[in-house]
C-alpha cells in the first residue's frame, strides 16, 4: 500500500495499529534510530478561493522521527505531539521501503481499519446533518 | 549696399474649414538699399500688409525669397531662417510697428519701453535712462509715462509702439499702417518722428493708406498693382 | 579538534566582519583552517566563508567552468542554490580565473536597486597572498585615513569594480581570500587609487 | 549663429496600456483621438520631439487630452516615459538621455536643474508647511544650509510674487489660489532652476491675479535668462509668454512656429479652429 | 575597598518574578492544561490563530502559564515558535477537502448542500448559566451518555461527502471571475520582512495571525464607512482540512507518496462585494469579487472581518485607511503591537532629560527675546 | 516538551541571515537593511532588534555588558543579560573597557570605545524620515532618492517658529554624507561619539525589521544649518554630585526630602570607575 493511504489510516484510525505493526517489526529487525521523536513545525501551504493563489496560514507542531531498517530510512511525521506514534509510523515507513516481507501480510489490516474509518466519519457526518436547516415546503 | 530684396514673393492662405486656398498675393519684387525708405502701395486688400508680415515672419512666407542683409548673420532669406534666428532678428534688427498695441497688461508705459530694452542686455540703469529718452524724443507726455497704456488714445499708443520699437535702434523697421486711425495732428507727429529715424539711417518699409501721408518721405515706392517700383522723385506726385 | 559549525564559523564571522568594517584590514583564519579538512579544490578560506554566509535561502555562481564539483560540494554542505551569475547573491572567483571572465563578470552581476542596495551581489574571490603593503590605497569608511592593499585583482577588474560601483549605494562587496587563510574586504563604500594608474 | 538648445526631446512616447495589433504601429494606428477602441490603450504622447533654447519661452497649448500635462509630467519625471529621449545640455549630463537615468539622478536633476509650477498648488507645496518653509525646501533640495540666507531669498521671492512679508509664516493651505499659485511659483525659482515647467498656472485664477503672475513669469525669464515651457490651453497666456509655440493634438506634435505666426497665420486645420474660436 | 555595583536591578526583577508566580499560586487551584484545552476551545483556537502556531496543546499550556492573558499567552507561542526547527513545507491544501462540521451562507437561502448549522453560539441567548456553578462530572456524563443514544439512532450514510462552495455555482453563471489556479510560491512573512507593496500572500498570511480585536475592528470600520467594502458573506465553513507532506529527498515524487500528517481545523470565509470592473470590450461592468477570510480554529467574527480587509486591500485605489495595505497589515499583529505599546513601561529618562533640555532651551530663548 | 539548548538562541539558519544582513548593513553605512526579525521571549520594542544582533555575532570568548538608560543595573538590561548569559554562558561585565560586545539602550557609554568592541544599539523607530512621511513605501523611496528635504524642513521649521532647532533625543544624522539615520534615541549628547568612533556600531530594530550600521572611521554628521549649528544637551554648571565628574551626560535627581535638584552621572559604571580612581588616589595621597 502506498504511503499516502497508509498514512492516512495510520493516524486517522486507532493507534493501536501503529503500534502493532511497529512492535512485529522491532521484534525481528534490528532498528536503529537515526532521529529521535523531536517536535518541528510544518509550514501549511494553503490555496485560497478567492484569486485561487496560494499563501501560508502558518504553522502546526508537528512530531518528527526516523528509523533505520536494512539500510534504508524511514520518516514518520504527525501532527500534534506525539512521539510514540512518530516512532511507530517511521518504524512502518522503513518497513516499507525496506520491502520487508510483513508490509505485504499488513495490507488486510489496513483495508480493515480503512473501512472502519470511512464507516465513522460517514457516521459522524450524519449526526452533524441533524443541524441541517430544511426549507422543503411541508404538504399536510 | 542691398538691406532688403523680395524675389518672386508670394503667399497663399487655406482656410481649412472653408476648404478653400486663396492667394493673397504673388510674384512681388523689390529692394531697397541701406538707409532708404519703401512705401508700398495698394488699394485695401491688395496684400500691403502681408508682405510686411511675412517680412517680419508673423506670416509662413509661401513661395520667393526675403533677401535680408542681417548684421549678424549675413545674407539671411527671411523666408527660410529658423524661427530662433529669426527671434534674434526681431531682437537686435528689425522692428515691425502696427497700429495695434499688444503689450503685456497692467504694465506701465515707461515699463514696457524699459523691458524691450532689457530684453536685449542692457542693464537697469541704461534702460531707464534711454526710456526717458525715446519717451521724450517721441513726445509722449511725462504725465503718462508711469500708467497703464490701455487707456491711452491711438496716437499715444503709437508713440509709445514706435518708442518700445526704435529705443532698440532696428536696422530695418517694417510700418504696417501705423497711422491708419490717427486725425491730423496725430500723423504730423508721425511724419516728424519717422523723418528722425531716417535721418538715424533706419531702413524702413512702410505702408500708409494715405498717400499723401509718405510724401517727402519715400525713397522708393512699390505699386502692387503695377508691380513696378519707382524711385521716387520730389516732383512726382501720386493719386490716391 | 574536529571544526564546529556553530563556534568555529561564529569566529570567522567574527573576523570577516572585522574586516568588512575596516577595508583593507587582513584578517587570518588560520586556526580555524587549520580544522577543515574538505580536500576542494579551494582555498580554506574561501569555503569557510561560503559557509559562513550561505544557506538554503541563499544562491551562489562560481565563476571557473569546470567546477561541478565544487558546485555539489558547496551544496551540500550549505544547502545553498548555484545561480547564473546575474542572480546569485554570492560570486565566487577561483585562482585560476581570467581578468576577461571577471571583467564580465561584475559587469553582469547583480548590483542591487536604488531602493533595495542589499539585493547586490558579494564576491569571494581567491587571491595570491594579501598583503598591507600594495599598490592600491584605499580610502573611505572604516579607515582611517589611508590604507595599502595588495591583492592579485588587475587594472581591468579594478576598473570593472569601480563603474560597478559608480552610483553610491549601488555596488559589490569583496570579500579576498588568500591561500595562507587570510581574509580581507572591499565593500563598495572604498574607494581605490591604484597607484601608477590615475 | 550656432546656438544649443538647454533642452533637447527626442520622440517622447507615453501610453497607458500595453497596446495590440491594432495600434502597435505609430505609422498606421487605428486610434479615436488618442484612444485604441480594440484594447483601450491610450497614447498621450506620441513622439514629440522639440528643443528648448536657453533663455526661451516655449509654449505648448491643446486642448485638455491633448497630452501636454502628460508630457510635462514626464519632462519633470512624475511619470515614466513609454520611450524617447532627452538630453540637457550640462556639463556633467551631456550626452546622457536623462530618461534613462536612475531615480537618484533624476532627483538630482529635479533638485538643481528643473522647477515646476503645477496646475494645482497642492502638488507643489506642502500646504502645511508654513510659505517661508516651503521656499526653503527647495533651496535645501539645492544644498542650501545657510537657515538666514534662506530666509532672505524666501523675503525676496514672497516679495516680488506680492506676498505680504508678515504672512510668510503662515501655511499655503490657509492662503487664496492665486497667493497659493504664487507661493508655488516663488518655491519653483528659488534655486535658480535654468529649466523651469510651467503647467496651466493661470487656471482658474482671477482676471486680475492672472496678469499679475503673467507679468511674473515674463519679468522672470527677462531678469534670469531661465528658460520655460509654458502649458496651457489659453492662447491668451501662450501669446503674452511664448517666443515660439508648439500645438499638440492627440498627443502628437501637429504645428510648430513663432507664437505671433502660429496665432496669424495657423496652418494646421485644428490650430485654425483653436485660433478662430479665440475671444 | 573601593566601590562595588548594586545589584538592585537584579535583586527587584528576581523578587518579581516570585511575586508574578505567587499571584498565579496564591488562590491554591489547580487548572491542567487539558482541562483548558477541553473547556476553553475559544481561546485555545484565539491563541493558535494569533500565534500562527497549531497546537492545541500548547496553546493551552500558554494560557495556562499566561493566568489567561491572551497577549502573553500569543506571545508565550510566538517566542517558543522560533526556537523550533522548520523541517517540512505541506503540499498545497485545498480547502474543497475540508470535512466540513458548519456551513451556512448569507446570500442564499437553500444552497446546494445546504445549512449546516453545527456548533455555534449564534443562536443560544447570552443569559449567564448559573446551573454551571454546580455542574458536575457525573451530569455531565449522563449528559453526553443520553446524547449519544440519541445520536446512534441516526442512520449513517454510505460515505462521506464533501461539500462544493457556493461561489462554484455563481462562477459557472458568469457572476463571479473564473481565476486559473495560481501556483505563484508564497512569500513567508517570518521568513522575508514585508516590503510594500506587498503580495497577495503577504498580506493574506499577515492578516489571518492579526489580532482577532484589531481585525475585527478595522473590518467593522470598513463596515460603517470607513472603507468601500459591505459585503454579503457568500458562505462560512468550519470544519478539518488534512494535511500532507512530501518526502524531503526521495527523487521521485508521486501523490501517491506523501505523507498525511494529521489534519486541522478551520474557519473559511468567503464574502461576494460587488465591484466595477472592466471587460475585455474596455467597459465596466458590475461584477462580483470575494473577500476571502480564514483562520485557525473557530473564529467566524476574525474570519469574516480578515475576508473584508482582504477585498479592501485589494482596492488599494481608495482613500480610506482601511484600504491602506501599510496601515492594515503593519498594525494588526499582536506581538508587535502589544510590544510596542507595553515599551512605553521601559524607563525613558535619558530621552527626557533631552526633551526637557530642549524645551528650556527654547523657552531661555523667548525670553531673551522678550527682555 | 524539550527546552532549547542551542547555543545563542537561535538556530544557526536565523544567525546566517542576521550575519548576512549586517554584513550589507557595513557596507552601506546607515542604510536600513530589511531582515526577518526574529520573534524572541521579550517583547516587541524592548530591545528584541539589539538582541537579535547580540545573539547572532556572540561567541564564547565574548564579553558582554548590557546597558539601559546608561545604567547595567537597569531592570530590562539585567534582563536581557540574563537571557544572553543562558543560552550562552558568556562573561558578563559592567565594566566598558572589558566588554567585547555592549548592547545599550539610548546611551553609548562615557568611556570611548576601542576597535575591538562593538557596540549594539536598540532601536524602536529607525526610520528617520517618519515624521515626515508615515508611509514605509514612500520612506524607501526618499532614501533611494538621497531625498531628505523633508527631515530638513522640519529642522528648518522649529527654527522659525522657536528660533533654534527643537529636537530631542534620536536627533537625525548624516552618514558618510549620504544616508540620513535615527541614532535610536541617544541624547544629542551621545551623536557626536558615533562620529568617526573606532568600534563598530551596529542598530538593530526588531519591531521594525530593520538593521543599520555605523563602521568605524566613518563620518557621522548631526543634521544642522551652518548658522544654527547643532548644539547638545547642556549640563553647564552642574557636576555629578557623587564623583564630581562634568563634561557628561546626567541625570536630573530630586531629593525626596528637600525637594531639592542635583544632578547623577548616568553612566553609572563610569561614576564607579571615577570614584575608585579617586579614592586610589586619595588613598595614595594619604600614604604619601
Amino acid at each position: 500500500m502506498k504511503r499516502k493511504r497508509r498514512t492516512e489510516i495510520l493516524i486517522q484510525g486507532d493507534v493501536q495499529l501503529a503500534q502493532k505493526l511497529a512492535e512485529s517489526i522491532v521484534d525481528t529487525y534490528e532498528c536503529r534510530e537515526i532521529i529521535a521523536p523531536q517536535y518541528g513545525l510544518t509550514m501549511i501551504k494553503m490555496r485560497e478561493t478567492a484569486k485561487n493563489s496560494l499563501f501560508y496560514i502558518g504553522e502546526v507542531l508537528i512530531t518528527e522521527a526516523k528509523v533505520e531498517i536494512n539500510n534504508r530510512i524511514g520518516i514518520g511525521i504527525v501532527v500534534g505531539m506525539k512521539d510514540k506514534l512518530a516512532q511507530h509510523l517511521a518504524i512502518i515507513d522503513a518497513a516499507y521501503k525496506a520491502e520487508l516481507p510483513e508490509t505485504i501480510t499488513w495490507e488486510t489490516y489496513l483495508i480493515e481499519a480503512e473501512k472502519q474509518i470511512i464507516k465513522e466519519r460517514a457516521k459522524k457526518q450524519a449526526e452533524l446533518f441533524e443541524t441541517k436547516v430544511n426549507f422543503e415546503t411541508m404538504e399536510v | 549696399m542691398t538691406m532688403l530684396e523680395i524675389k518672386d514673393f508670394g503667399k497663399r492662405f487655406t482656410i481649412h474649414h472653408l476648404e478653400k486656398t486663396m492667394p493673397a498675393i504673388e510674384h512681388i519684387n523689390f529692394s531697397l538699399e541701406a538707409g532708404e525708405f519703401i512705401g508700398i502701395v495698394g488699394k485695401s486688400g491688395s496684400g500691403k500688409s502681408t508682405i510686411l508680415k511675412s517680412i517680419y515672419r508673423s506670416y509662413l512666407p509661401d513661395t520667393g525669397n526675403i533677401l535680408y542683409n542681417s548684421a549678424r548673420f549675413g545674407q539671411v532669406d527671411l523666408a527660410t531662417i529658423s524661427e530662433r534666428k529669426m527671434l534674434y532678428l526681431r531682437q537686435y534688427e528689425i522692428g515691425y510697428v502696427s497700429q495695434f498695441l499688444n503689450v503685456m497688461p497692467r504694465t506701465t508705459c515707461r515699463q514696457l519701453v524699459i523691458n524691450a530694452l532689457l530684453e536685449m542686455g542692457e542693464s537697469e540703469e541704461v534702460a531707464l535712462k534711454e526710456s526717458g529718452e525715446a519717451l521724450t524724443h517721441f513726445e509722449m507726455d511725462p504725465k503718462l509715462w508711469d500708467s497703464y497704456p490701455n487707456t491711452f488714445s491711438g496716437g499715444e499708443k503709437l508713440r509709445l509702439n514706435i518708442a518700445m520699437a526704435t529705443v532698440k535702434n532696428p536696422r530695418l523697421l517694417l510700418l504696417d499702417e501705423p497711422t491708419a486711425s490717427l486725425d491730423q495732428q496725430s500723423k504730423v507727429k508721425v511724419r516728424e518722428m519717422i523723418e528722425k529715424l531716417k535721418n538715424k539711417g533706419t531702413t524702413l518699409v512702410g505702408i500708409f493708406h494715405d498717400i499723401e501721408f509718405m510724401e517727402g518721405l519715400c525713397d522708393k515706392v512699390y505699386d502692387i498693382q503695377s508691380r513696378q517700383q519707382t524711385v521716387v522723385k520730389e516732383t512726382i506726385t501720386y493719386e490716391s | 579538534m574536529t571544526f564546529d559549525q556553530v563556534h568555529d564559523l561564529q569566529q570567522v564571522y567574527r573576523l570577516i566582519l572585522h574586516s568588512m568594517s575596516r577595508p583593507g584590514t587582513i584578517s587570518s583564519l588560520t586556526d580555524i583552517a587549520e580544522r577543515v579538512d574538505m580536500n576542494l579544490p579551494c582555498y580554506d578560506a574561501t569555503i569557510l566563508s561560503a559557509m559562513t554566509f550561505f544557506d538554503v535561502e541563499t544562491t551562489f555562481h562560481i565563476l571557473s567552468e569546470d567546477q561541478q564539483e565544487l558546485i555539489e560540494k558547496i551544496s551540500e554542505y550549505t544547502s545553498a542554490k548555484y545561480a547564473p551569475i546575474n542572480e546569485a547573491d554570492f560570486v565566487i572567483v577561483l585562482r585560476e580565473d581570467t581578468e576577461t571572465a571577471i571583467q564580465s563578470a561584475i559587469q553582469n552581476c547583480k548590483n542591487g536597486t536604488l531602493i533595495d542596495p542589499q539585493l547586490s551581489s558579494t564576491w569571494i574571490i581567491e587571491s595570491t597572498l594579501l598583503s598591507s603593503e600594495g599598490e592600491l590605497t584605499l580610502r573611505g569608511p572604516g579607515i582611517q585615513e589611508t590604507a595599502q592593499l595588495h591583492t592579485s585583482f588587475d587594472h581591468s577588474a579594478w576598473h570593472a569594480r569601480n563603474e560597478k560601483t559608480k552610483e553610491y549605494p549601488l555596488g559589490i562587496d569583496l570579500i579576498f581570500t588568500d591561500e595562507n587563510a587570510q581574509v580581507v574586504c572591499i565593500p563598495r563604500t572604498t574607494s581605490i587609487s591604484v597607484m601608477g594608474v590615475s | 549663429m550656432h546656438e544649443k538648445p538647454i533642452l533637447q526631446v527626442r520622440n517622447l512616447r507615453k501610453q497607458f496600456g500595453t497596446g495590440c495589433k491594432d495600434c502597435s504601429e505609430l505609422m498606421n494606428r487605428n486610434l479615436e483621438k488618442n484612444f485604441c477602441k480594440s484594447c483601450g490603450t491610450v497614447y498621450a504622447c506620441q513622439d514629440i520631439s522639440f528643443d528648448l533654447y536657453p533663455g526661451e519661452i516655449l509654449g505648448i497649448v491643446g486642448e485638455s487630452g491633448s497630452g501636454k500635462s502628460t508630457m510635462m509630467q514626464c519632462l519633470y519625471f512624475d511619470a515614466d516615459v513609454t520611450s524617447g529621449e532627452a538630453y540637457i545640455s550640462d556639463s556633467i549630463l551631456a550626452g546622457q538621455n536623462v530618461f534613462g537615468l536612475s531615480s537618484q539622478q533624476k532627483r538630482s536633476i529635479r533638485n538643481h536643474v528643473y522647477g515646476m509650477v503645477y496646475q494645482n498648488p497642492v502638488h507643489g507645496l506642502k500646504m502645511n508647511f508654513s510659505s517661508v518653509g516651503n521656499i526653503a525646501e527647495k533651496l535645501i533640495a539645492a544644498g542650501n544650509r545657510n537657515v538666514a540666507n534662506m530666509e532672505a531669498t524666501s523675503k525676496k521671492l514672497l516679495n516680488n510674487v506680492h506676498i505680504p512679508l508678515h504672512r510668510m509664516k503662515e501655511e499655503p493651505r490657509n492662503f487664496s489660489g492665486g497667493m497659493q499659485q504664487r507661493v508655488q511659483i516663488a518655491k519653483a525659482l528659488s534655486n535658480n532652476p535654468p529649466i523651469l515647467f510651467l503647467d496651466e498656472v493661470t487656471t482658474g485664477l482671477d482676471l486680475s491675479v492672472q496678469a499679475n503672475v503673467l507679468d511674473l513669469i515674463k519679468k522672470i525669464q527677462r531678469d534670469l535668462g531661465i528658460s520655460m515651457i509654458v502649458v496651457s490651453h489659453d492662447l491668451g497666456v501662450i501669446r503674452m509668454l511664448a517666443d515660439r509655440t508648439i500645438v499638440l493634438l492627440n498627443g502628437k506634435v501637429i504645428e510648430e512656429g513663432l507664437t505671433d505666426q502660429v496665432l496669424e497665420d495657423p496652418q494646421h486645420e485644428y490650430t485654425q479652429q483653436l485660433v478662430y474660436s479665440l475671444l | 575597598m573601593g566601590y562595588v555595583p548594586v545589584k538592585g536591578g537584579t535583586q527587584a526583577i528576581d523578587a518579581s518574578i516570585q511575586r508574578i508566580k505567587f499571584e498565579r499560586l496564591k488562590g491554591q487551584e489547580i487548572i491542567d492544561v487539558e482541562t483548558i484545552m477541553s473547556t476553553m476551545r475559544g481561546m485555545v483556537d484565539q491563541v493558535m490563530s494569533e500565534s500562527s502556531l497549531y497546537s492545541p496543546y500548547l496553546a493551552a499550556l500558554a494560557i495556562k502559564q499566561a493566568e489567561g492573558s491572551m497577549e502573553e499567552a500569543v506571545f508565550l507561542m510566538r517566542a517558543h515558535r522560533s526556537t523550533l526547527p522548520r523541517p517540512y513545507y505541506s503540499q498545497t491544501v485545498e480547502p474543497e477537502k475540508m470535512f466540513v462540521e458548519r456551513r451556512i451562507s448569507a446570500s442564499f437561502k437553500d444552497i446546494p448542500g445546504g445549512q449546516l448549522l453545527g456548533a455555534t453560539y449564534d443562536y443560544t441567548h447570552r443569559l449567564l448559566d448559573f446551573t454551571l456553578e454546580e455542574e458536575n462530572l457525573e451530569d455531565n456524563l449522563q449528559w453526553l451518555q443520553n446524547y449519544q443514544d440519541q445520536l446512534n439512532q441516526i442512520e449513517a450514510l454510505d460515505e462521506v461527502s464533501y461539500f462544493p462552495k457556493v461561489v462554484d455555482y455563481l462562477r459557472e453563471e458568469g457572476l463571479f471571475e473564473t481565476y486559473k489556479a495560481d501556483n505563484t510560491p508564497p512569500i513567508d512573512v517570518t521568513k522575508r520582512s514585508l516590503q510594500f507593496p506587498t503580495t497577495r500572500s503577504e498580506r493574506l498570511q499577515v492578516l489571518t495571525r492579526g489580532q482577532t480585536g484589531a481585525v475585527t475592528s478595522l473590518g467593522y470600520a470598513s463596515l460603517r464607512g470607513y472603507g468601500q467594502v459591505h459585503p454579503t458573506v457568500g458562505e462560512v465553513r468550519v470544519g478539518f482540512v488534512p494535511i500532507y507532506v512530501q518526502h524531503p529527498n526521495e527523487m521521485e515524487h508521486s501523490d501517491e507518496d506523501e505523507f498525511y500528517i494529521g489534519e486541522i481545523k478551520v474557519t473559511e470565509v468567503e464574502s461576494f462585494v460587488p465591484t466595477n470592473v472592466k471587460n475585455e470590450n474596455n467597459e465596466y461592468e458590475l461584477e462580483f469579487e470575494i473577500g476571502y477570510g480564514i483562520c485557525y480554529g473557530q473564529n467566524e467574527t476574525k474570519a469574516i472581518a480578515m475576508s473584508i480587509l482582504d477585498q479592501c486591500l485589494e482596492h488599494p485605489e481608495s482613500d480610506f485607511p482601511t484600504h491602506d495595505e501599510e496601515f492594515v497589515l503593519l498594525h494588526i499583529d499582536s506581538v508587535e503591537s502589544t510590544g510596542f505599546i507595553s515599551h512605553l513601561k521601559l524607563p525613558h529618562y535619558v530621552t527626557f532629560q533631552s526633551k526637557l533640555d530642549s524645551i528650556r532651551q527654547v523657552k531661555k530663548g523667548v525670553q531673551t527675546v522678550e527682555s | 516538551m524539550k527546552a532549547n539548548t542551542h547555543f545563542a538562541f537561535f538556530d544557526e539558519g536565523s544567525k546566517k541571515e542576521i550575519r548576512r544582513a549586517i554584513m550589507k548593513a557595513v557596507a552601506i553605512p546607515g542604510y536600513q537593511v530589511p531582515f526577518a526579525s526574529r520573534e524572541m521571549p521579550i517583547a516587541r520594542g524592548w530591545g528584541t532588534g539589539g538582541l537579535q544582533l547580540t545573539l547572532s555575532i556572540i561567541g564564547k570568548s565574548d564579553v558582554l555588558k548590557v546597558i539601559d538608560q546608561g545604567a547595567d543595573e537597569s531592570v530590562n538590561a539585567v534582563s536581557i543579560k540574563k537571557l544572553v548569559h543562558e543560552t550562552t554562558n558568556v562573561e558578563l561585565t559592567e565594566e566598558t573597557s572589558e566588554a567585547t560586545i555592549i548592547q545599550s539602550r539610548h546611551r553609548i557609554p562615557e568611556v570611548p570605545l576601542t576597535k575591538d568592541q562593538i557596540i549594539v544599539l536598540q532601536v524602536p523607530t529607525p526610520e528617520p524620515l517618519r515624521g515626515v512621511e508615515e508611509r514605509e513605501f514612500v520612506t524607501k523611496r526618499m532614501h533611494s532618492e538621497d531625498d531628505y528635504s523633508g527631515v530638513w524642513l522640519m529642522l528648518f521649521e522649529q527654527i522659525m517658529k522657536y528660533g533654534r532647532t527643537a529636537t530631542f533625543a534620536d536627533h537625525p544624522v548624516y552618514v558618510n554624507g549620504r544616508y540620513v539615520m535615527a541614532p535610536s534615541p541617544i541624547p544629542r549628547f551621545d551623536n557626536n561619539k558615533m562620529h568617526q568612533s573606532e568600534s563598530l556600531i551596529l542598530l538593530g530594530a526588531g519591531r521594525e525589521k530593520k538593521i543599520y550600521a555605523v563602521p568605524p572611521f566613518t563620518n557621522v554628521e548631526s543634521l544642522a544649518f551652518e548658522d544654527y549649528p547643532f548644539t547638545v544637551e547642556s549640563f553647564e554648571g552642574h557636576k555629578c554630585h557623587l564623583c564630581g565628574s562634568t563634561d557628561i551626560f546626567l541625570d536630573e535627581i530630586i531629593d525626596q526630602q528637600t525637594g531639592e535638584k542635583s544632578h547623577q552621572c548616568n553612566d553609572t559604571s563610569f561614576c564607579m570607575d571615577q570614584l575608585n580612581r579617586k579614592e586610589k588616589v586619595e588613598v595614595q595621597t594619604s600614604y604619601a
